[in-house]
Parts: structure tokens; sequence; C-alpha cells
């Protein structure tokens, strides 16, 4: 039984290095950078996800509010870089400490909350985060951050010619999240996290320390949310308050893991992989209609899919929970 | 002195229009907190109700003549047939998810969201629209120097009446006894016989309704355009939490206490952060009770 | 040799409402001790108590020597009790295993010795054939087994069991009783609350009968049950039931 | 289920690729690139730029008779009459998503230029991508001053900026205030975005040079449920001017407010935006009678140039609307695009905006009352020349500057 256990994971760390391995490759075959990009955002969006869904899926505490945390990434990386000429490095680790520390600090209230009182609480923060961007003169307010591009850098972190090491980052970062995710779901945290979100009361009376749990959860999960909007802020070379903190990429980092499967390993790569393509596709070549085709389409999809596979994308590959969903399905 | 007294003045009007516009507020909130009540869901594309309400307000009123006061009970029905019917479309499924329920609530009815928003934008174009002339726009009463807009008063009268008539129907009916049964123990309507899909689409289409009466107000004094919901969603959100998740008369008093806190702050600090004022009494109140200022425990 | 748990002089109240009054009850090593009575009768409360789902208004509670009146639930697990609920609160996303797990880390830090662990209980309590299972998918008597598996994988010194054994058909009850004797003989404290009386007396070693949130009597099962105060509340509160 | 939707997903890019496909057979064709939001809550901007755009099209495909670059005769005539064909992409008013745009028809696409973007916030990345790939951007309808000082080489604005329309506002109050009127206080109303915020600024910078009191700065929100509290304040302070920096969805409701709350401010000048809208007119043109706003483009210009008249026409068939200062911004951004392209005799993207920095079109070839196009080293056209135009009588009349004026200015405001 433990060897069915342990070669499921082994498994799933073959697969992922295979398909890490595929997409390293990619570059090689996808020369179009408007493709280019798309893979980029893909990367993106699934690291956002997958980290999202840390706290959200594993933990159970579901937020709509890590805009915020993106925002503070990108912020950080580049005030730091503009202001005071820090590497983006530096800064992308020193927001992603930031963010982590601002979830902690507002974990101290916020897990106190239940339910949809938990959601709001994380969209308002994360709107009151806003707003004090947009309105904070030294931090460019509305007009934003244009980053300085002199040329290509390692160091800066800046292409201008290729988009390659965009790519790769993007990879990395995705990789990093998946990986963290694989060995957390292993972990003393990992069985506290799923504890917590199926029964926190439950969790309590087998030693599980819930408060901790969730700040653990919320400090993992917004630190990798704020290196994406560090690289994001980079990727993109200007950044203003509604482009980075806007209530869309609270949403955005959302919805690949709950198409995908919620609290899954593979969720979030699975709806990232699919959703965002999809997004841009339908934008590029139906949404210049100007007549909202774009938008039933792309709504059309998310209502179809959260009702007819409520577990998610993944659930068609898993038999255990298929076979839970036939069950359900008869009851 | 006389700046006092102007100051004074100012302050009493800004009062005076915060409670007109939180009674609004309350009004297209409390659909929302009638539906959580009754199925513990939140309908992410109430906005949207409301979008569609001002505009079948507007058609009624451009192609019919129809003055948006008359209309609103016209709107009203009509929004309770289209929310009754996007219960038995998409909600009613939402409610087998045997797993990630809450989730699969959130994203089908935000899709939903997105759906309408397109088709508001493929039918009726992207234009904004507005109703130029009606028996209300643009008359105020003015009391001591105090600007009373008729369309914002009557509005208030109408969600004052609305909440006595939800207040009366929920105690004193037959479905708002089983509004309330259901509210307490989902098990209990199935018991005494009593089709449970019915009582909830009828939940939705009252909820429905009453959005579309806030919306045929709304389209008086207010623009509308395919995203009009999106700048209403959050308020009305934080409005019900506020007050209390499934309380109607917590969205009644949610919806007071938004109105004049955005007033207040809009006073002390610059306008662009009046917002950061209502989000920061939510999060004031619900960490000293969780649960909101009248939810069930 | 002191009692595993005492509690002494246990006040409840929840505004007007007191659910306890002066409750002082003791439980030895090595007994199954039952805490039964009527409905209302204040059990739950004090099995709460001693859960440490919340603290009582007055008094103390003491476990293994030491004040826990005031600890919460997790590091009461920690110090060795462990519980089940009378609504079993399974973690419903998780398969058999994985809810034993969670009961496992607090001894086991390391994952490879927490699932050996975790399937050890699992054949303790005869779940082993449904590990891989999804805990939704029991039926309702494997998951109360799951509960029991649960708390004891915490490797606990005292077990508290809250109505295990109510609304089990005959044959589901006998396992269960089975399943609590074997716990017992593995070193385990067993404290148990139970409604019905039928199913607990001939299990444990004594028996406490609540009353209005007092204790009413105390004593070996036999005794007890001849109790005429024992019998007049039972049946008050089955007249109760009746109408 | 999929295989409907896919179908139609290909059904739509096949014939989006096949179309231009049968067409490019028959004569040389010109791609430019058009980015603009065509979903949200600017959808209205970009679908009405759309037919700006087309109109523009006709002119030049087609054969007229207006005096404008390329009207005579079909096509580009410095390439052998290549036809024009615009590909349009939405943006969503997102930058990340307007960057992507732009990349996708530059290298999908191969378009030879780029124009857009209505939001400034998109043009910093779009215009960041055509510097890349160095292919030109016109920045038809932005107004926000920062954006050619950014030391693009790709960059081209034919049109006044916020500075510009400012300075014309406060050269109009100088003026005003020689002849006697009372012009010392002003109240700033603008929302938070970067047109808004941008717009406020070159304000307040102007008004303390040429010492203006501002009696308040009022920075809202857009697209806020409710301005009353706004509008109280406006209402206190009083000032001589109003100045607000507001689009469609706020000034409806700005001015709806105002009338509720029995604020009639002496006088309005507005910073454009909403206040050329016809969507503003028609909902509270009543309570507007005597607004100033700034602007490129009169529709009197008409009387002095017919030909602005019949493009008018020709525009109002397709969309309903006579021009306003953001469609014939963008009519004339093509005109002038399409024009450097023709002089370029090639779609090569350093030739083309070598023709554009070579542009001079005299004022009187245009729509506009400006006095020539005629880019700086930075891209932009200096001799732009904003107007101030006051609603009277259910239409806008030029006021200000006098050479283009055909009224004099109602002062105060009914």
């Amino acid at each position: 039984m433990d060897k069915t256990f342990a070669a499921r994971r082994r498994r799933d760390l073959i697969i992922a290095a295979v398909l890490a391995a595929l997409a390293a490759l990619a570059p090689l075959f996808v020369k179009d950078v408007y493709v280019q990009n798309i893979l980029i955002l893909t990367l993106m969006y699934a690291a956002l996800s997958q980290s999202w869904n840390i706290l959200s899926g594993y933990c159970g505490q579901i937020s709509l509010g890590h805009a915020l945390y993106f925002g503070i990434g990108a912020y950080t990386t580049e005030l730091l870089f503009t202001k005071f000429g820090v590497l983006p490095w530096f800064g992308m680790l020193g927001g992603g400490v930031i963010a982590a520390l601002i979830a902690m600090g507002l974990g101290y209230p916020f897990f106190r909350l239940r339910g949809h009182y938990f959601v709001i609480a994380t969209i308002v923060i994360a709107e009151i985060g806003l707003l004090l961007f947009q309105n904070w003169e030294w931090a460019g307010a509305a007009m934003g951050i244009t980053v300085p591009i002199r040329g290509d850098s390692w160091l800066k972190f800046q292409f201008m010619r290729t988009k390659l090491p965009y790519f790769y980052f993007a990879l990395a970062l995705c990789c990093l999240a998946w990986f963290v995710t694989w060995w957390l779901e292993d972990s003393k945290w990992g069985f506290w996290w799923r504890a917590v979100k199926d029964n926190p009361e439950a969790a309590e009376s087998l030693g599980v320390v819930v408060f901790n749990s969730k700040m653990g959860a919320a400090a993992v999960s917004a630190f990798l949310v704020a290196i994406g909007g560090a690289f994001y802020a980079q990727f993109l070379a200007y950044i203003d308050p509604e482009s980075v903190m806007g209530f869309q990429f609270s949403l955005l980092m959302a919805l690949p893991a709950v198409l995908g499967g919620i609290g899954t390993l593979w969720g979030p790569v699975l709806g990232a992989a699919i959703l965002i393509p999809m997004t841009e596709l339908t934008r590029s070549y139906i949404g210049g209609s100007g007549r909202g085709v774009d938008l039933i389409v792309y709504g059309a999809l998310i209502v179809a899919i959260s009702l007819a596979l409520p577990q998610g994308l993944v659930s068609l590959f898993s038999r255990t929970k298929a076979k839970n969903q036939i069950k359900g399905a008869t009851r | 002195m006389g700046d006092d007294a102007v100051t004074a003045q100012a302050i009493i009007q800004s009062l005076a229009s915060g409670l007109l516009m939180g009674l609004l507020y309350g009004l297209i909130a409390v659909g929302l907190a009638l539906i959580f009540g009754l199925m513990d869901v939140v309908n992410f594309a109430h906005g949207e109700f409301l979008m569609i309400a001002m505009y079948v307000s507007f058609f009624l009123f451009t192609f019919f003549a129809i003055d948006p006061l008359l209309s609103a009970p016209l709107v009203a029905a009509a929004l309770f047939v289209f929310g009754a019917v996007i219960y038995l479309l998409v909600v009613r499924f939402a409610m087998r998810a045997k797993a990630n329920a809450g989730m699969v609530q959130i994203f089908s009815t935000f899709g939903l969201a997105i759906v309408m928003r397109g088709l508001a934008q493929f039918f009726f174009t992207p234009d904004y629209r507005s109703i130029p002339q009606s028996w209300l726009g643009g008359k105020t009463i003015s009391i001591g120097g105090i600007f009373l807009p008729e369309p914002q008063l009557i509005g208030a009268l109408v969600s004052i009446a609305a909440f006595a008539g939800l207040y009366f129907f929920i105690h004193r009916t037959d479905f708002g006894r089983a509004l309330e049964a259901t509210r307490e123990d989902p098990g209990a309507v199935a018991l005494v016989g009593i089709d449970k899909n019915r009582v909830f689409a009828l939940g939705w289409g009252l909820g429905a309704a009453l959005v579309g009466l806030a919306g045929a107000i709304m389209a008086v004094f207010f623009y509308i355009y395919p995203d009009v919901g999106a700048s209403f969603a959050l308020i009305a959100y934080v409005t019900v939490a506020l007050g209390g998740f499934g309380s109607v008369f917590g969205a009644f008093a949610g919806g007071i206490i938004v109105g004049l806190v955005e007033a207040v702050t809009a006073l002390v600090l610059p306008p662009s952060l009046k917002s950061v004022g209502i989000y920061a009494v939510y999060l004031l109140v619900v960490f000293i009770r969780p649960r909101g200022l009248f939810g069930s425990m | 040799m002191t009692a595993l748990l005492e509690t002494r002089g246990v006040w409840q109240r929840f505004g007007g409402l007191v659910a306890n009054s002066d409750v002082s009850i003791s439980v030895g090593r090595g007994e199954i001790v039952g805490l039964i009575g009527p409905n209302g009768a204040g059990k739950s409360t004090l099995f709460n108590l001693i859960a440490g789902v919340l603290p009582p208004t007055q008094g103390s509670i003491l476990f293994d020597g030491d004040d826990v009146t005031h600890m919460p639930a997790a590091e009461r697990c920690q110090r060795g009790i462990g519980r089940t609920f009378q609504v079993v609160k399974s973690f419903e996303t998780m398969t058999v295993i994985d809810n034993v797990i969670v009961g496992a880390l607090v001894r086991n830090t390391v994952m490879r010795e927490a699932r050996r662990k975790a399937h050890e209980v699992l054949e303790f309590t005869g779940l082993a054939a449904r590990a891989d299972v999804l805990a939704s998918d029991l039926v309702p008597a494997e998951k109360r087994r799951l509960e029991v598996a649960r708390a004891l994988a915490t490797e606990p010194k005292l077990l508290l069991l809250d109505e295990v054994l109510t609304g089990l058909t005959p044959t589901e009850a006998q396992t269960g009783v089975a399943l609590v004797r074997k716990v017992r003989d593995a070193g385990v404290t067993v404290l148990m609350v139970e409604h019905v009386m039928e199913i607990v007396m001939p299990l444990v070693d004594r028996a406490i009968v609540l009353d209005l949130g007092k204790v009413l009597v105390e004593g070996k099962p036999n005794d007890v049950v001849r109790d005429p105060k024992v019998i007049k509340a039972y049946l008050g509160d089955r007249h109760a039931v009746g109408a | 289920m999929t295989i409907t939707r896919r179908d139609v997903l290909l059904g739509a890019t096949a014939t989006a690729a096949l179309v231009p496909l049968a067409a490019r057979a028959q004569t040389p064709e010109v791609v430019i690139g058009v980015i603009y939001p065509f979903s949200g809550g600017s959808a209205q901007q970009g679908v009405d730029a759309q037919k700006a755009y087309e109109t523009a099209l006709e002119v030049i495909n087609k054969d007229t008779d207006f005096d404008l670059p390329l009207a005579k005769g079909e096509g580009l005539p410095g390439l052998g009459g290549a036809k024009v064909r615009l590909v349009f992409a939405d943006h969503q008013a997102d930058p990340q998503k307007g960057r992507a745009e732009a990349e996708r028809l530059i290298t999908q696409e191969k378009v030879c230029a780029i124009i857009g973007t209505y939001q400034s916030a998109v043009a910093v990345t779009v215009s960041q991508i055509c510097e890349r790939y160095q292919v030109p951007f016109v920045s038809a309808d932005n107004s926000s001053p920062s954006l050619h000082r950014r030391g693009l080489k790709y960059y081209f604005r034919a049109a006044p900026h916020d500075e510009m329309y400012s300075a014309a506002m406060f050269d109009f109050f100088d003026a005003m205030k020689k002849k006697g009127t009372k012009i010392e206080t002003l109240s700033l109303f603008h929302e938070d975005t970067i047109f808004g915020t941008d717009s406020g600024n070159a304000q307040a910078k102007i008004a303390g040079e040429r010492g203006y009191k501002i009696v308040t700065d009022i920075k809202y929100r857009a697209n806020s449920p409710s301005l009353s509290a706004e509008v109280q304040q406006l209402k206190s302070a009083n000032a001589d001017v109003l100045m607000p920096s507001s689009y469609t969805t706020d000034g409806i409701l700005l001015v709806k407010t105002m009338a509720e709350l029995g604020y009639k401010p002496n006088a309005i000048v507005a910073q454009d935006a909403g206040f050329s809208e016809k969507a503003l007119y028609d909902a509270v043109g009543n309570k507007l009678e005597g607004v100033i706003s700034r602007g490129t483009f009169s529709l009197d210009l008409a009387q002095k140039r017919p030909m602005v008249g019949k493009i008018n026409d020709m525009f109002k068939t397709r969309s309903g609307k006579d021009f306003n200062d953001l469609t014939s911004r963008q009519f004339m951004g093509l005109i002038i695009l399409a024009d450097a392209i023709s002089r370029a005799k090639s779609t090569d993207g350093e030739k083309i905006r070598d023709a554009l920095a070579a542009t001079d079109i005299p004022g009187e070839q245009t729509i506009m009352p400006w006095k020539r196009v005629k880019f700086d080293e930075m891209g932009q056209n200096n001799d732009a020349d904003p107007v101030l135009l006051q609603y009277v009588g259910g239409k806008f009349v030029t006021i200000f500057p006098p050479q283009a004026a055909i009224a004099e200015a109602i002062w105060p405001m009914k």
C-alpha cells in the first residue's frame, strides 16, 4: 500500500520533469512571439494559481484578494529599482518577504472569519490596497511606473529583443510553485491544511494548530504570488495600480485552479493550460468585433465547467474521483 | 460664524445625501441577503441583475414612453421571472455539486455575470444610455438649504416600503414561513411536503424583483451600460456582509451605514478614498462580530 | 496513584442557562467510564469542556496531574486526550488513510513513520481494506470507526468517545463494543458518553449519571441501573420523548 | 458541444485568414493595426473609433474629392494604388493585453504601423513594443503629456496633449479677464486614473504660474456609485470656474448630481473626454447650456471648410453620431499615417517613420482647426491648436482662439 502511494508521488514527479523538459524545448519550435507571449502568460498564471491553490485550495481559505500580493511584488521591485537602483532580483525577494509578512499580519484578524465573510474581507483589503496605490504620489499614483530599459541584461532582468529569458523565468517559477506544492502535499503542513479545510474542529481535536496552519499557507502563498508580480512588472516594464492590483488578477489566479481542480496538484497547471490560451485567442480573434462575443464564450465556459465538473478537469483523469462523481449523480 | 453655518449645512447635506443613498444601497443589496438566507448561496451576478433591470426600465421608457416610476412594478415583475429562470437554468445545478459546493456557486454565478455583460454588449451595444426626461429626473426639494433629490427621495421611500413589505411577507405568509423554515433547516421543508425547487425559485425571483425595483429607480438618475453593475456589486456584498448574511434587516441597516460612512469619509479624506471608509468599517465590524451586525451565529 | 482525569467543581453557564453545575468526576487509569444521562443532562457540555472546545465558566480540569483548564484543544491532544464527535466530522475529501495520518502526525514528524502508524491503526480498527477510499464514501458505521481510528492514531492516554455506539445496528454495535474493549486492552483509558444505557452498561467499569447538569449517581453499572433516581430521570425523559 | 465551439472558433479564424488572402491576390495592400477597448467599461469608445477609422479608410481607398491627403484617387499613390486594410484588436483597457495585441499585429498580421489606443496606460506599453519592432505608433487620441517625453523614436501624436489643452483654457481665461470678466478661483474635479491625474496636475501647475487660485481640487474614484459628497464640496467652494476632467459615465452623474444638489456653477470649462460625448448631451444636455469644453474639432469649421461637413455625414451614416473630439482625431490620425506610408513608398517601419517625421500638412488640408501637422523631435505636433467650444442651443460653437472663433463666449453660462 505504501508502495502504490510512493509510486504515485514518484510518477507525479517524473511527469512534471518530462513536462518541464518539453516546455523548456518549446522555444525551439515556437518562434512566433505572440505564441511565446501566450506561453509565458500561461506559465505565469499556472504558477500564480498554484500558489493561490496553497491557501485557497489546500487550506480552504478562499481568497479573492491575492492581487494585493501580486501588486506588492510588482511595486516593491520597481520602486526599489527606479528609486534606489536595487536590482530586481533583490526587489523580487524583498517583495516576496513583504507580501508574506503582510499576509501574516492580515491573517491575525482575517482568519477568525468564515466563509463569505472571509472572501469579502479579502476582496475589500485588495481594493483598499489598490486605492492607496492609486493615490500614493511617491509611488507614481495613477501614472504608474515606467521601467527604464537600457538594453538586454540578466543583471537587471530586462530584455528588449527576446522573450526567451522571460519564458524560462516563468517556467522556473511554475516549476518552483509546483514543486513546493508537491513537496508540501506529503508533509505535515499539507495534511494539516487539508484537515483544516475539511473540518477545522476535528483538525483541532487531532492536534492541528488551525491558526498556525492558515498562517503558514498564507505566507507561502503570498510569497510566491509576489514573486509572480515582480516578474510581471519586469516583463511588462510598466506598472500602474489598475494593471497589477485590479480585481481581475485575483480572479485570474483563482480561475485556473477552479477549472482544473481546486486543492489538487495538477489542477492549476491544467486549468491555466486551457484557460489562458483560450482567453487570449478568443480576445485576439473574436474580440475585435466589439460585440462582446468573447465575453459570452469565456463566461459560458466558466459556468459550464464549474457545473459539469465541480472537481475540475483533473477529475477526468482520476479514477477514484470519477467514480465518486457518478455516484453523486445517481443519488 | 457664517463659516460655521455653511459647514454645518454642508455636514447635514452630506448626511442627508448619504442616508438617501444608503437606503438605496439597502434595496439593491437586500435581494442578495434574501437569497443567501434562503439557501446559503451568494449570487456573484447580482450587479448584473441590477444592470438588466436598468436596461428594462430604459427600454420601457424609450419604446413605450412609460415613466420609470410607473414601470418599476413591471421591471420588478420582469426581474422576478428572470431570477426564477436563472435559478432553474443554472443555480439549481450549482446546488447539486457534491464537492467544492461553495466554489462551484461562486464561479458559476461569476461566469454568469460575464455572460450577462457580454450579452448586454451584444444586444444593447456598449453605448452609455440614460433617461433624459422623467417625472422625477432632476427635480429636487429644498428644505432650509438642504437639497433632497426627488428620485433618491422616492427611492428611499420605496426602499422603506419594500423592507416593510418584506418583513410582513416573511412573517405573515405561508411562503415566508417556508422561507424561514428552509433557512433554519433545509431538510425540514422537504418533510412538510413543500417543493424545495419551487421555494428556491420563488426566492430567486423575489430577490431579483427587489433589485429590479432598485434598478428602475436608479435608471432615473444613473447612467446605463453593460458594465454598470460592477460599480455596485462590491458595495452590495459589503452591505449584506456588514449587516450579516441572511439577515434582511441587516441589509437595511447595512445599507444605511454604508451610505452614511461613505458621506462622512468624503468629508474627512480625499473623495477618491471614500470607499476606503466603507471597507474599513466592514473590516472593523466583522473583526468584532465575525457574522456581521445582525447575522445569526 | 492519582486519577488520569479529574474535574473539580466545574460550572458552565450559557447566558442564564446552567449546563453544568459543580461537576466533579474522576477517571482512573485503564478504566472504561460511561458518562450517561437523559437529553439535556449536560453530558455533551462536560465532554466538550474536557476536550477543550471551550473553557469552563468556573472550576478546573486536571489531566495527568496537570491543570489543563485553559489549554486549547490541539494542545490537549498533544498531551494525550483523543476524542471523537457525536456528529461525525471526517475529512470528507481525504482518503481514510490520510484522515488517520493527520492524527498520527501528532507524535510522528517523519511522514513515513506517520504513514506506518496510520496503517497500524487501520489494521487495529478493521478499516485496513478501506484505506484508499474517500472518507465521504464510507457508510455511517465505518465513519464512526474512522473517528475512533483517527483519535487512536494520536496515541492518547485518554480516549473520549461521544455516542460512538448510538444509531448502529445490533451487529455493528457488537463490533463497536469489541473495539472499545480492544482499545482499553491496549492500555488506553476510555470515557464514553452515551444516551442509551442498555448499550454501554455491559461495557463500562463504572458509570456516571448526569441529570440537569449535576452528577446524579456514580458507581458500578449494575447498581446504577437499579438506582431509583436514575430510573426516575430516565422515565421522565422517555415520557417526554413519547409525548 | 466542444466540437461546435471549436468549429465556431476555427470558422472565425479561418474567415479572418481567408478573406484578406482573397483580397491580397488582386491588389497589393497595406495593413495597419488598430488597438482599442472593444469590451469592458470603455467598449463604446472602441466601437465608435472603429467607425471613425472605417470612414477614414473609405476616404483613402476610394476616390473622393476632398482636399485631404490621399482623398483623390484610390489607395496609396506612393505604393501603386495599394489599398489600406485595417486589423482591429481588443486591449480591454489592460496594458499587458494591449502589448500582446500589438506584438501579434506586428508579427502575425504584418502590420506596418499601429494606431490607437484611447487609454493612455495602454499607449505606454503599445508604444514600447512598436519601438522595439521599429514600427511607427500613431497615438491618435491619447492626451497624456507624459507619453511623448519618453525618448521614443517611433511615437507620433498629431493632436494636442493635456498641457496644450490646459494652456489654451488659461489663455482663454486671461483673455476673458482682460475683457473684465471676473475669473479668480477655480475648482478642479478630476478622476483618479492616468487621464484625470495628468489633466489635474497640468491644470494645477498652470493655474499656479498664472496666478489663479484653486479653491478645491477634487480627485474622485472613476465610476463611483455616487458623487454627492464630491458635488457638495464643489458647491461649498463655489469657484468662478468648475474644471472637470471626467469620462462619460462620471460626467453624466456629475451633471445630474449638481442639478439635484442645487449647484449651478458660474461656468464649466471641461477637459473634453466625457464632455465631448453625444451620450452625455443626450442624457443631460438640457442642463449644460453654455458649458465650455476644450477640443481639437468643431463642426462649425464646416462653414469655412465644406468638406468637414461632408466627411462628418459619411461618419454619421456609419455611426449615427456626429464627429466628436475623439473620433475626429482618430479619423485624422489614420489619414496622416496613411499619407506618410504613401510618401515612404514602402511598408518598411523605418522608412515610414522617416516619412512621418517629415510630415508637413497645412491645416487647411485637415478637418481640424490646426495650423499644420508637423512633428517635433519627440513626435509631438505642437501646431495642433486646441480650441474651446461652447455648447449652445444643442450644438458646439467655437469661441476660442479668436482666429477660429465664430461666436463670443456666453459667460456666465445659463
